[in-house]
């Protein structure tokens, strides 16, 4: 309740903000601590209203970011797209009137709104206990340790040095040290993808399985089934979309028919049959690297739980 | 005066554990308590030559003498630093004399060293997640900063705050980890004794709270 | 116990110098005798971790003080040592806390114990880079190799392997280079006879951006 309060009294703030916004690269530290900062200039608690109303001068800092460091800046400005995406969903999630449709992409809006609260939240935890540090790092910083050099008496115990090694090696030696070591690349994240592989050619196969049916149950007649009814049973809106570009790859070859009455009207789609020996494993490898393979799906499985624990 | 004091609290400690103080230290044919000061002092003198914190079971080994014993001498040492300029301090799991704060400003113009440059937001940020996620891989630290953390892991690598600790088994990505110069820097007995971390952090049930306000 | 010895000293030095010890030091800006323990405990926090004998005029003028105000607080400093395991002493004209002899069996043990007469890989590492990028700072040794070489530096060095070359005009940071004895334990008559390296590894004008970093 005080939250939406907090966001109508700062509206007219917002509305004049824009006018004033300035991007101060050298505070720059990325998008988390970017919103934090809107929302903080607001004093706004972090909530889904916060996050709408921070929107737009999220998205102006970005344009403004890349207007002053231009495409260098690219590997930074990804991150900061990822979170603007998901904030432009929450803020466009607002202006519908909301039903009570509990459809996949409400479900898909809420998983990555809580994403990036916890995510949003963590972040805030280690810029608290960073700030703990930098106080303890000042103040110890006061303190020197001694560190003297050996007095020379002590230092003729020490036992004589072995020295075996050779020119040749210790100039490879030096070779191996001086050359240039590249960090190895830091590995993908795959935490914002939540999407599970969808195969065109899985799908393929299980549309023409339902169209075949529907074309022996008619005897030969040209029965149809809608394209609603053809997509009953999918779970996700890939899914859909993968029906979707299966039942264009059939067209193509001719394995299938389209009508629709009228635009935006239902789509019927009829097994013409011209082609008995069709079959999905026909369809072109270009959709096999759609969604990542199973090893990375894994893989992006276990950061999201490591994301989610912390 | 302090030899006093010294001898006092030698006498006190030394009675339980005299079998094994009377026989002398076996590489050394000495008794550390045949000489002046006694083992306070014997340790007072190794700690002037040491170059990093010094574990107590090592100058136990090094006087013959239990651990135990060593750790009351230590205590007894750094308390009777009170007043000095310098104090005597347990940091890292080691012991070693340091300056004392308020002289910063005169002992700085003799010292030649870097432990006063400051550290950057980004780095700061990122030590704090290696420090609270140890072992950790640069994507993960990325992750929870919104940020590549590449070239600040490097700095901080160079400053000797955080060191490679092998590689994650799973993905194979390097692991991070603080190193026993940040505790030193911090002023840390162990990684345990940093601020804890949930306060600041919500639970999934405050998470859940602030979903129902909606 | 000692701070009552310290407070007395003081009162009995300080009365004499009051009009030059009432202004703050020129160098630091502030005033030794308002901070607990005052000036000797000053001088002990700056002796207890300088690497080199001091002079106490230079004590003095960091301080703000007379060089002879300084004489007493030192001579006061090196009395009280009287029973500890260390000393304060002046040799060659310079102040310095020394580890007392009576202890030297069990400091030689301390000192001998858990060394190896061989260098480790990463002491050869940096020893490589000091020997074909001298006279080099440690910060630029540690840009090279990409870890802190602090520690290592500190072991080069012990070892006489590598020693202090002035400092770098830029940035005041100490410069080292390779010593006779690493040439004589190479078997070189000058480090120009070293085998020269391909010619596309980065040179130390390369990592100034690196550098840049600290």
């Amino acid at each position: 309740m005080s939250e939406v309060s907090a966001a109508e009294s700062a509206k007219p703030a917002g509305e004049d903000a824009p006018a004033g916004f300035a991007v101060t690269l050298e505070h720059f530290s990325g998008p988390f601590e970017v919103l934090l900062n809107l929302i903080g200039k607001r004093e706004l608690d972090i909530t889904e209203i916060a996050l709408a109303a921070v929107t737009d001068e999220f998205i102006a800092y970005i344009k403004e970011l890349r207007t002053r460091v231009g495409n260098k800046a690219l590997d930074e400005t990804t991150q900061f797209l990822v979170v603007a995406a998901t904030l432009l969903d929450l803020k466009a999630a607002r202006l519908v009137p909301s039903g009570e449709v509990e459809s996949e992409e409400d479900i898909a809006l809420l998983e990555a709104r809580d994403l990036l609260f916890a995510r949003l939240l963590q972040y805030k935890a280690f810029k608290a206990v960073a700030a703990e540090i930098n106080r303890r790092y000042v103040s110890e910083g006061g303190r020197y340790p001694r560190q003297v050099s050996l007095e020379p008496e002590f230092a003729a115990l020490l036992p004589e040095l072995v020295w075996k090694t050779g020119i040749a090696d210790f100039a490879a030696i030096a070779e191996k040290a001086l050359a240039p070591k590249p960090m190895p690349a830091t590995e993908v994240g795959l935490g914002h993808l939540h999407a599970p592989a969808v195969s065109v050619r899985e799908q393929a196969a299980v549309i023409a399985e339902l169209l075949r049916a529907a074309f022996e149950a008619a005897d030969g007649a040209g029965s149809s089934l809608s394209f609603a009814e053809l997509t009953a049973d999918a779970d996700s809106t890939l899914m859909v979309v993968a029906r979707f570009l299966a039942l264009l790859e059939m067209y193509r070859d001719k394995v299938v028919d389209f009508d629709q009455a009228d635009p935006l009207g239902d789509l019927q789609v009829r097994w013409t049959g011209d082609e008995e020996t069709w079959s999905a494993d026909r369809l072109q490898e270009e959709y096999d690297d759609v969604g990542p393979g199973p090893a990375e799906k894994e893989a992006a499985a276990t950061q999201d739980e490591e994301t989610e624990e912390s | 005066m302090s030899t006093q004091a010294s001898t006092g609290a030698r006498a006190s400690t030394s009675a339980p554990a005299s079998t094994a103080r009377s026989a002398a230290s076996p590489d050394t044919g000495v008794d550390v308590e045949e000489l002046p000061g006694g083992l306070r002092a014997g340790l007072e003198a190794v700690l002037m030559v040491v170059d990093e914190a010094v574990p107590a079971a090592q100058l136990a080994r090094v006087f013959g003498v239990s651990a135990a014993e060593v750790e009351t001498e230590l205590e007894a040492i750094a308390e009777a630093t009170e007043g000095h300029g310098y104090e005597l301090r347990e940091i890292g799991g080691g012991w070693r004399y340091y300056s004392r704060r308020d002289f910063a400003p005169f002992v700085s113009r003799f010292v030649v060293d870097g432990q006063t440059a400051r550290l950057t937001q980004a780095a700061l940020e990122t030590l704090a997640v290696v420090a609270y996620r140890q072992p950790v891989t640069r994507g993960r630290i990325a992750a929870i900063r919104g940020v590549n953390v590449d070239s600040v892991m490097r700095t901080l690598t160079l400053r000797g705050l955080v060191e490679e600790a092998g590689t994650d088994p799973t993905s194979g990505a390097l692991l991070y980890r603080t190193t026993s110069y940040f505790l030193e820097r911090l002023g840390l007995g162990s990684i345990s004794e940093l601020p804890k971390l949930s306060p600041h952090l919500p639970g999934v049930d405050e998470l859940d709270g602030l979903d129902g306000e909606f």
